[in-house]
């Protein structure tokens, strides 16, 4: 389907918690330019996939390859290589202000103006983070935050943006703001995105490919059209014809 | 057995470690020294120590155990304070107890009842000795008619002096200026800032060596020169805290360290161990306790509690290496036992005189 | 009309310089089933922490079933019936599922000090039901069979289960929900959609909700009302607010 | 009178300047694990024992002995991190179980030397020249305790300046509040605490050096930590400027205490001062809280 | 029995009983005090003034030991409780240290710094054992049920406690009272004990101790707090012999036991049977940090 070399790639990965596997074995190929969805139910272990790419929970078996090369083990080790994750549930840094979150998210980078544009960037897409540039994090409106977690992972450059649940509690009108935006992130700046989702229905509308998992397996893939077309996934995961 | 158990207890850790650990090696000059001399009546000697921390309640952990191992005789615990919470388990126990330092008078007598507490007995001076010595002492000879005094207001021995030297000292007509401090401080400027605008002519110290060293280095910082007179808490460690402020400096000691039967002790300690000893005065009291335990081993010819605890009662003009031991039944302290001053200059402690109150 | 519970009159909260409530009024009918909209730091979840006492106002007032809120702590508001969610999960992650539940339930059934330390007396009985009704809680919200797991291993989903079955627990005659549905995906909002109205007819609830997913609201609550920069913007059924102006460019955007 | 005044005054901000030096240290720790270390004290003990060997058994002048126990403290520092603390983090981020180990680590290190050097009152040989300075005619200052603030003040500064103004410093405060999250940024969250824990050591061993010159130098020196600590509360945890405020207070509260009140009651003094800063600025006078939002 | 070994057993209770009060509060509450040593030397003093100077029986003194340490721990909480985490630790700390410097400075009624002598030894073995069974008993009474969920909510989020109707400021205020009722009576049977008190014996070292004894055992497991007590009291007392070396191996015994196993021997859970078969056979699993 696709004859680009793939830029992020997992193969067979397994994560367990104690006793829980909650990853058994999983394979995804993320390629470059591509925006891929990975849709399923609470609990099927979409952000332990995502937090077992940054690295942030331990692997227990499989490999993670950026580029063909072996994506080593520590989160950040796992950011200079080029790879950001906005997480699940915000995790702003409270204490620091917005644009010292913002800071923080260009860690990886040396120069200032390249962050001083890339702030920019972040600012024309979420005006409201420039609103709010030097109120504490903590103090954020919930949807205000999870703009502000988005743009931090934007901050980084990163050559695979990870984006768990980015429309968690943001109004809709926002909602169709950022999947529009992303769009333009990935066919602007051609930035490969992988993201979880549960708004299955945007996130298919959204992504070019997608992925279903089901307890912590990959159940199925495709291209994200047919999948939105697919009996199956209709049902479980769309909620029906709407 | 063929052997007999003495008990000791020291502070091998914490603050007062630096006195434990010598005096456990002078008790054990003296008793490998008894021992190579054919022991007690035929019976080799046998030191048990036990750490007391410096608190009283590891002192009675310490001293149970030991009493537990069916010991009947106990040297050690350093401080008053340990002593009189001691005392009514080795009463009951009736095991008895020698103090190489516990020097308030409480220590071995019970004020309230009026009574001699019956198994604790020491081998130092009194506070109110030293105080005594000392106020005279800085009156008569030395001259100085108005005194400042910094005291531990925590100590026992350091308030007992304290007491006694401010009672001498302005019954004989002189001024005293105290001022109190906690043990633990090391900063003494803002006692020593108000004793030096008094205008007084000494500093009088009855304190633990740090504290004097401390003392004698800051009033010197201070620009204050005054004749210093300090308490047994001496040690040679202070000269490197104090450094050459405090030459010329007089102490009241129990011992006198030029003495040769003294520096015999110090001889030996320096060939069983490849070293000089630290504290002397540590050193050569514990040695004299085995010794005093000894020869009451000896005469009681028994080594139940009660017949040492008889027989160290009843101890009279046994020669230490220090001095001529004779217990007051009484008081259970040593009688007459005289006191001695001697001097600081360079790096070295110089005899005066012996003085007696008259 | 029906009876009011809650009444909001002229509410305004400022931090600093953010005016993040402004003149807000609003009257909540006993048994309604109301929703609050608005775009993100609209000043939604700030209504909440007024209601509930968790912020003081800067000026209004707040009365539920006519009485005045002002002078009260977050716990006695809770005892005089308002219970809530919180958008930020506030779970006992350490605890069990079911721990979590009857640290809320106890709250109905309570004992003296006495009979804790003795447990004689009521403490038995108590304490069964206390266990007993958490159970039948869990059961109602699908999360009985993983009673036993540690609450912050929960999938996120379930995490919001939990806190309304924490907050229900609590037998308020108000509920307020916090974005019940964040981080559900459309089946299983679906399924919320049963479980909050099953909860509002089977408990006699009132019930005032935050949402962000339409689906939900415009399905469930007759009554919504839209929050923009702090302020009321629009009041009314679902029809009026998905046909008002102000609304859709505020708020629902021009439909995808 | 005025004269003992500014005196005792002058006594107070020289104690309270080689409190700062421990106080800033501690603190810097405090701002990024949340937790007080107390085998801070331990970190003096080290820095003022490899110093006085360093002069007495080494033969080095003062300068190599002091770089090298600065050297020492920050490498011993940067241990007890990598063998307790780091572990015990990657297990759990109860800061609880720092405190405790850091309670441990201070006996352990406390009692090395009790048990290898002993437990006697040593002292550094004088390594300041001992005059003093007249300031304008009334009052003099010892070289000493005018040498103690300014080296309190350049460390200050440089710190502060490095936490606002640095990428790292940035970092620091980040991973203060979460440090997984932090290292989801990008920052080598490990490197970034041995880095802060070098320099709480180096900090500590100027302290410990200044403490064993001013005073005396023994296994438990650690213990005048304490005071340091409480410094550090009342100044607001955390904060470089609040603790170094909070220990020039404490140093002229205690030495005025002593001086005008009693020193039997300057502890009771200092405490109650503490417990009524808290009460009134329950955070300190220089921290802010930043609550999480429900 | 050997009075040594009566010894160890009665310290074992004392330091078991307040071990419990401070597991409370530590453990259930969240609130770490490093001045409980300060309440204990309340129910000490009580104890010894009430026996020695009144004559009164010890049963009573024992007692009132306890209630007015409770007393006092509830009248400095109202105010000092507000504070949170790290300022309330060093906080009372310093409240710790005050109780014990004005009973330093109590002039004739506590004899200062000098210490209290002759107190009857009341604290035999039967004394301290029943004192411990029947603490032990309310407490973990007490603590499964409503009280124990409710001090565990304050612990784990006091926000959330509140909206979920605990007014939580009562709750921290009642805890300590409750640990401070606990080491009173510990600080009286002490005195008993030891038949001699003194303020240094009630130093932040000891309130140190307590805390070290709580965490060692686990945080939130009130039978880890006697497990703790009671293996920290027996590492003392076995390495009493290695004397010099004894602090230091104490102190690495604790970082040790930090760096293996941080949430302590029994982690947050209680003894039981279940509990020793998954420890045995491995099956207990290691939770999984979340922040
Ligand atoms: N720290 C943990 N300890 C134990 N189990 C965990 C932990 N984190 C997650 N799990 C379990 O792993 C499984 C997968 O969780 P994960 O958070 O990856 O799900 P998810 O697909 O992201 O769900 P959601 O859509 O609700 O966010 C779940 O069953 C969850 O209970
Ligand atoms: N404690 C606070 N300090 C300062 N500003 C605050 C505080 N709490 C809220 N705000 C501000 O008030 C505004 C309203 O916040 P609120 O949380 O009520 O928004 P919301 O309507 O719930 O938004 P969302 O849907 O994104 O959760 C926001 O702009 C927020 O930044
Ligand atoms: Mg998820
Ligand atoms: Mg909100």
């Amino acid at each position: 389907m696709n004859n680009r070399a793939s830029l992020l790639s997992v193969n067979n990965l397994t994560v367990n918690y104690g006793a829980i596997q909650a990853l058994k074995g999983v394979n995804l190929d993320v390629y470059s330019g591509e925006i891929v969805a990975v849709i399923g139910a609470n609990g099927a272990g979409k952000s332990t996939l995502m937090n077992a790419i940054m690295g942030a929970v331990p692997r227990a078996g499989g490999e993670v390859f950026l580029d063909g090369k072996l994506l080593p083990k520590e989160s950040f080790n796992i950011v200079s290589a080029g790879i950001s994750l906005s997480p699940e549930g915000r995790k702003v840094f409270a204490p620091l202000t917005v644009i010292e979150n913002l800071n923080m998210g260009a860690f990886p980078i040396k120069n200032r103006e390249e962050i001083y544009s890339e702030m920019e960037k972040v600012f024309k897409l979420f005006p409201r983070l420039n609103e709010r540039k030097t109120q504490y994090a903590g103090t954020l409106s919930g949807g205000e935050q999870q703009m502000l977690a988005i743009g931090r992972a934007l901050m980084a450059k990163p050559r695979v943006l990870l984006l768990d649940e980015p429309s968690l509690g943001l109004a809709p009108i926002i909602i169709s703001e950022i999947f529009k935006e992303l769009t333009e992130i990935n066919r602007q700046l051609g930035m490969t995105i992988l993201i979880v989702e549960q708004n299955a229905r945007k996130a298919l509308l959204l992504s070019h490919r997608a992925y279903v998992i089901q307890t912590g397996q990959m159940i199925m893939e495709g291209n994200s059209s047919d999948l939105l077309h697919n009996k199956d996934v209709e049902e479980a995961y769309l909620g029906g014809n709407r | 057995a063929d052997t007999i158990k003495i008990g000791f207890l020291a502070s091998l850790t914490g603050e007062g470690s630096t006195f434990g650990q010598e005096q456990v090696r002078g008790a054990e000059v003296a008793i490998d020294e008894i021992n190579a001399a054919g022991g007690v009546n035929g019976k080799q000697l046998e030191l048990i120590v036990y750490d007391d921390r410096g608190r009283q309640e590891d002192v009675i952990v310490s001293a149970r155990r030991l009493i537990d191992e069916g010991i009947q005789v106990i040297g050690g615990a350093n401080s008053s304070g340990m002593v009189m919470a001691l005392a009514p388990i080795l009463e009951k126990a009736r095991v008895p107890l020698v103090s190489p330092f516990a020097s308030n008078p409480a220590a071995t007598f019970d004020v309230k009842k009026k009574k001699v507490r019956p198994y604790v007995f020491r081998l130092c001076a009194t506070d109110p000795w030293h105080g005594t010595v000392m106020a005279d002492y800085l009156f008569k000879k030395l001259g100085v008619k108005t005194a400042a005094l910094l005291h531990d207001v925590g100590s026992e021995s350091s308030e007992g002096v304290k007491q006694f030297f401010v009672e001498r000292y302005t019954q004989l007509g002189g001024k005293v200026f105290s001022y109190g401090y906690r043990s633990g401080d090391v900063d003494f400027r803002a006692q020593l800032t108000k004793a030096k605008a008094t205008g007084a002519g000494a500093l009088v110290m009855p304190s633990m060596y740090k504290e004097m060293g401390l003392m004698v280095k800051q009033a010197a910082e201070l620009g204050w020169k005054p004749a210093l007179l300090g308490g047994d808490g001496f040690s040679m460690t202070m000269y490197e805290i104090a450094g050459d402020t405090m030459n010329d400096s007089y102490w009241s000691s129990n011992m006198d360290l030029e003495d040769k039967n003294v520096q015999a002790v110090l001889a030996k300690y320096e060939k069983k161990f490849g070293a000089k000893e630290a504290e002397y005065t540590s050193v050569v009291m514990a040695y004299d306790i085995m010794y005093a335990i000894s020869d009451a081993l000896k005469r009681a010819g028994k080594y139940d509690g009660e017949s040492i605890k008889n027989a160290l009662e009843s101890t009279k003009n046994l020669q230490l290496a220090h001095f001529n031991l004779t217990m007051d039944p009484a008081t259970h302290d040593p009688l007459a036992k005289p006191l001695v001053i001697q001097q600081f200059r360079s790096g070295k402690m110089y005899y005066v005189e012996t003085w007696t109150v008259k | 009309m029906d009876k009011e519970i809650l009444r909001l009159e002229k509410v305004n909260k400022s931090f600093g310089g953010v005016h993040a409530v402004k003149d807000i009024s609003m009257t909540i009918a006993k048994g309604e089933l109301t929703a609050i909209i608005g775009p993100n730091g609209a000043g939604k979840t700030t209504i909440f922490n007024l209601i509930s006492g968790v912020y003081k106002v800067s000026s209004g007032d707040i009365f539920f079933n006519s009485k005045s809120l002002l002078r009260f702590r977050p716990d006695q508001i809770v005892g005089m019936g308002i219970s809530r969610t919180f958008q930020n999960l506030r779970l006992f992650n350490d605890a069990s599922v079911l721990e979590n539940v009857m640290t809320a339930m106890q709250q109905q059934q309570k004992y003296s000090f006495f009979e804790a330390v003795s447990h004689l007396g009521r403490w038995k009985n108590k304490e069964k039901a206390t266990k007993e009704r958490s159970m039948e809680l869990l059961d109602r919200v699908g999360l009985a069979d993983r009673y036993m797991q540690e609450a912050g291993t929960l999938p996120y989903g379930l995490q919001r289960r939990l806190e309304m079955a924490r907050a229900i627990a609590l037998e308020p005659e108000l509920l307020l929900l916090d974005e019940p549905a964040a981080g559900m995906n459309a089946e299983e909002i679906e399924q919320l959609n049963q479980l909050i109205l099953k909860i509002h007819s089977d408990f006699n609830l009132t019930i005032l909700l935050i949402e962000h997913h339409m689906e939900l609201v415009m399905k469930i609550c007759p009554h919504i009302i839209c929050v923009n920069f702090g302020a009321k913007i629009a009041e009314g059924t679902p029809n009026e607010i998905q046909n008002n102006k102000d609304v859709l460019v505020a708020y629902l955007g021009e439909d995808d | 009178m005025i004269e003992i005044l500014l005196r005792q005054i002058l006594n107070g901000l020289s104690l309270g300047s080689v409190y700062a030096l421990i106080a800033v240290g501690y603190s810097l720790v405090y701002s990024i694990l949340l937790f007080s270390n107390f085998a801070h004290g331990g970190f003096l003990v080290v820095g003022g024992y490899i110093c006085y060997y360093a002069m007495l058994s080494a033969g080095m002048d003062i300068t190599t002995a002091a770089v090298s126990a600065m050297a020492g403290a920050g490498v011993v520092a940067v241990f007890t991190d990598r063998l307790a603390y780091r572990p015990i983090r990657e297990r759990s981020s109860r800061t609880i179980y720092l405190m405790i180990a850091s309670m441990g680590i201070n006996i352990v290190i406390e009692n090395i030397f009790v048990v290898t050097v002993g437990g006697r009152f040593r002292a550094l040989p004088a390594i300041f020249p001992s005059g003093s300075l007249d300031l304008g005619g009334i009052i003099t200052a010892s070289y000493f305790d005018l040498f103690s603030l300014l080296i309190s003040a350049i460390f200050l500064v440089i710190l502060q300046l490095f936490l606002i103004k640095t990428k790292w410093g940035l970092a620091i405060r980040a991973a203060a509040y979460n440090l997984r999250t932090a290292g989801l940024m990008g920052v080598n969250v490990n490197r970034l605490i041995a880095i802060v824990f070098f320099v709480a050591g180096v900090l500590a061993a100027v302290g410990g050096i200044f403490l064993s010159a001013r005073y005396t130098l023994y296994p438990q020196m650690g213990g005048i930590t304490i005071k340091a600590f409480i410094a550090a509360v009342i100044g607001g945890l955390g904060s470089l400027p609040g603790a170094v405020m909070g220990s020039l207070v404490l140093g002229l509260a205690e030495m005025l205490t002593t001086a005008y009140i009693s020193s039997q009651f300057r502890d009771i003094l200092v405490f109650s001062m503490l417990i009524l800063t808290l009460l009134f600025k329950p955070t300190g006078f220089f921290n802010k809280q930043i609550g999480e939002k429900v | 029995m050997s009075g040594y070994l009566e010894g160890i057993i009665a310290l074992l209770c004392i330091n078991c009983i307040a071990g419990m009060g401070v597991s409370l509060l530590t453990g259930f509450t969240g609130i770490f005090s490093l001045g409980h040593a300060g309440y204990m030397a309340i129910g000490a003093y009580t104890a010894a003034v009430m026996t020695v100077e009144y004559s009164i029986h010890w049963f009573p003194s024992v007692i009132c030991g306890g209630i007015l340490s409770m007393a006092v721990g509830w009248l400095i909480g109202i105010p000092t409780l507000k504070l949170d985490g790290d300022y309330y630790s060093i906080a009372s700390l310093g409240l710790g240290e005050t109780i014990r410097l004005l009973i330093e400075n109590g002039g004739s009624v506590t004899n200062g710094a000098r210490g209290y002598p002759g107190i009857d030894a009341f604290t035999t073995v039967p004394v301290a054992l029943s004192f411990l069974v029947l603490m032990a008993v309310a407490m973990f009474f007490l603590i499964s049920g409503n009280y124990g969920r409710a001090f565990k909510a304050c612990r784990d989020d006091s926000q959330a406690s509140s909206l979920l109707g605990f007014h939580t400021a009562h709750y921290r205020v009642l805890s300590l009272a409750i640990s401070a009722f606990y080491c009173g009576i510990a600080g009286a049977l002490m005195a008993g004990y030891m038949s001699f008190v003194q303020p240094i014996m009630f130093d932040s070292a000891k309130s140190t101790e307590l805390v070290a004894l709580v965490v060692f055992g686990g945080l939130g497991s009130m039978s880890g707090s006697l497990v703790g007590a009671t293996i920290l009291t027996l590492v003392t007392e076995l390495f009493r012999p290695m004397s010099k070396y004894r602090m230091l191996v104490y102190g690495i015994v604790l970082v040790l036991i930090m760096v293996l196993r941080p949430s302590g021997i029994m982690g947050k859970h209680e003894l039981s049977p279940e509990y020793i078969k998954e420890f045995i056979t491995g099956k207990r699993k290691l939770a999984v940090v979340k922040r």
